[in-house]
């Protein structure tokens, strides 16, 4: 039965993705791909991966919106012209989807325990996490300690994204500062809508803490530093569009946010190089304590702050240099 | 129902085709982006549906499913990261359309090549 | 006939009618005739199905962390929820859409939209 | 039984879509999109008690949560706008 719900929420996110595609308005496209992103998050939690579409929820339903908002409010959201070679393009398309499907027909049928991926490396991670790392949650033992070269290089590309974002639109060159903010002394945010303003201020606290709990419960259940720092970020915004971007640049201020960019990442590759004073190897966390079980807990702990850290600052600046550039 | 076994992967494959179209059809700079998310979320649905496990359960260790059937975490792993850093190099083309926009008054391909041209 | 059975039995009563609001809901949000008469379709959908549908969870739950989690969620739905339809609807009424089918009620639900 | 209320939701989810791929005005796809957050928010909840997992109710938590900010950015979008173009502003799909 399930894999029938599944069946039907896929046919929606195509239906949904056909609609994005072909909307005349960006607008209208920003908005049906946030319904695309909880229909994926669904799927996704149907297909047992609860911890991605904890991420993918944090992620598609504030923070991508609200991107995608801000650069529309900053160029425009109606596509002018009609694209040029549609029928072109359009059987090309269809040729490599024929293709793509060709390929998929060798593949072993959806869902068997016995097809290739399955048998390799799977019950390897499972079974040395019972043993060697003791915490419930495998795929935050496979992320941080087993695969902690791969999380460390995937923080160093947030790290550059945030980076590249704040090089591109960060400073505000042309425009004098006094230009930027709301015309005829308008203060910005939503300040005039009374009840969003009051229910959303209440939301604030709540989401904040919510996230640090994703964060210190990422070991027992879905969570873990990227869910964390997206979480977190979103309470921030969240405050930036009730206040105005301005009071949520004074509780924490663009200094304070690349001292996090930098900061997260630099804590995860310390752990790294401590591993490696104490004896071990890099990002082998068995080494830090006494006990390896206890190391190994310690290391994935202090790595996954690192994590959180780096990723809302880095959400949080990009937030901050699109809501800087206009009124957002 | 042994051909829609793979009904996953077809829903992938004409996803994946639809971003694509998006990309390389569509003269709006901020639908390319749009199709890219789109092309990006179908590898994410390709991932993680080659990772399930039928009858398995997610991951994560509890105390009653201690010898349950797991689903593969690689792919997860693989995904979750994927997902934060999708969001983040999204942002960094939305960073350079705004550039392009302030330079050039225009977010539309043909005419950004067309002054280019001049 | 002992009580588990008893809330069992009010359970699934409790979720059939939430999932029959929330599709009732749903066809009005599809069938109404303008914005506003939607949103008031709509709401039920945002109001009493997730009442409902959460008291069924929770008599299957019992006393345990999921249902502290479950009332979490049913009082943040329950906040924003209407705050969402309110803020929609102030945004729709400022842009100048104004409420056809207002003029055949009575005034107060007209100035109600308005607030 | 959670079959029955997993079924409404995903009709009442095709019905939202609907809507929101309709239109006719902008406001109409918002108000769906915030429907279809409610129903993923119920659905994750039901699901989680379908599969035995109760503790995965940190997804639906997480969606109750910061569906909002969706809509209150659609807000700050719509006022935004509204300066920059003093006439009639408002977008329609299609």
């Amino acid at each position: 039965m399930t894999v029938v719900f599944s069946m039907f929420l896929l046919t929606l996110l195509l239906i949904t993705a056909i609609a994005v595609v072909h909307a005349g308005n960006l607008f209208v496209a920003v908005m049906l791909s946030g319904i695309f992103s909880l229909l994926l998050a669904l799927n996704f939690f149907l297909l047992d991966a609860a911890d991605v579409a904890l991420t993918e929820a944090a992620v598609g339903a504030g923070i991508s919106t609200v991107l995608f908002l801000g650069a529309l409010s900053l160029t425009t959201d109606r596509e002018k012209s009609p694209s040029p070679h549609r029928l072109l393009s359009l059987a090309i398309v269809a040729v490599t989807t024929l293709a793509v499907i060709m390929g998929t027909l060798d593949k072993p049928s959806f869902g068997d325990p016995e097809a290739p991926v399955q048998v390799h490396v799977a019950p390897w991670y499972l079974e040395t996490t019972r043993e060697a790392i003791q915490i419930p949650n495998v795929v935050t033992a496979v992320l941080s300690s087993f695969r902690g070269y791969d999380t460390l290089g995937e923080v160093f590309v947030v790290f550059t994204a945030g980076i590249g974002v704040l090089f591109l639109i960060g400073r505000h060159s042309g425009t004098k500062p006094q230009d930027i903010g709301p015309p005829h002394g308008e203060p910005s945010g939503l300040r005039h809508y009374l009840i969003p303003r009051l229910i959303g201020r209440m939301l604030v606290p709540f989401i904040m803490l919510f996230g640090l709990y994703v964060q210190f419960h990422g070991e027992y259940g879905p969570g873990g530093g990227f869910q964390a720092g997206a979480i977190i970020a979103a309470s921030i915004i969240l405050y930036a569009l009730l206040e105005g971007e301005k009071r949520a640049l004074q509780v924490l201020p663009r200094s304070v946010l690349v001292g996090m960019i930098s900061g997260g990442a630099l804590l995860y590759s310390a752990v790294g190089v401590a591993g490696m004073l104490m004896g071990g190897n890099f990002l082998d966390y068995s080494v830090l304590l006494d006990d390896p079980v206890k190391g190994q807990q310690i290391g994935i702990i202090l790595i996954e702050a690192g994590v959180g850290i780096t990723v809302t600052g880095v959400l949080l600046s990009i937030f901050h240099a699109f809501a800087a550039r206009g009124r957002f | 129902m042994e051909l829609l076994g793979l009904y996953h992967y077809w829903v992938f494959a004409i996803l994946l085709m639809t971003g694509f179209y998006a990309v390389v059809a569509k003269v709006n700079l901020i639908k390319k982006l749009i199709g890219l998310t789109l092309f990006q979320a179908a590898v994410f649905l390709l991932y993680i549906s080659v990772g399930m496990v039928e009858g398995g359960d997610a991951p994560i260790f509890t105390a009653d499913n201690a010898d349950s059937l797991f689903s593969n975490p690689l792919p997860q792993v693989l995904i979750l990261t994927a997902i934060v850093v999708g969001i983040s190099t999204t942002a960094l083309g939305l960073a350079i359309v705004v550039r392009i926009n302030e330079v050039y008054g225009t977010i539309e391909e043909d005419e950004i090549q067309e002054i280019d041209r001049r | 006939m002992n009580l588990a059975y008893l809330l069992d039995i009010l359970s699934w009563i409790l979720m059939t009618a939430g999932g029959f609001f929330v599709f009732v809901g749903g066809v009005g949000a599809l069938r109404m005739p303008d914005l506003y008469t939607r949103m008031h379709a709509a709401s039920v959908t945002d109001t009493v199905g997730p009442m409902l549908v959460v008291a069924g969870l929770l008599l299957q739950s019992g006393l345990s962390l999921p249902s502290v989690k479950l009332l979490g969620i049913l009082f943040f739905l329950l906040l924003t929820g209407p705050t969402a339809s309110n803020a929609l609807a102030s945004a729709a009424l400022l842009a100048g859409k104004n409420p056809e089918y207002a003029r055949r009620m009575d005034e107060p639900a007209d100035g109600e939209k308005a607030e | 039984m959670f079959y029955a209320v997993t079924i409404a939701l995903l009709a009442t989810m095709a019905l939202a879509l609907a809507r929101a791929i309709m239109g006719p005005t902008v406001y109409d796809r918002v108000l769906a999109v915030n429907m279809i957050g409610t129903k993923t928010v119920l659905l994750m909840s039901v699901i989680s008690f379908l599969f035995g997992r109760p503790d995965f109710l940190d997804l639906a938590l997480v969606y109750a949560l910061i569906n909002f900010i969706g809509v209150l950015a659609v807000l700050e979008f719509f006022r935004v706008r509204a300066y920059d173009r003093s006439g009639d502003s408002e977008a329609d799909g299609s």
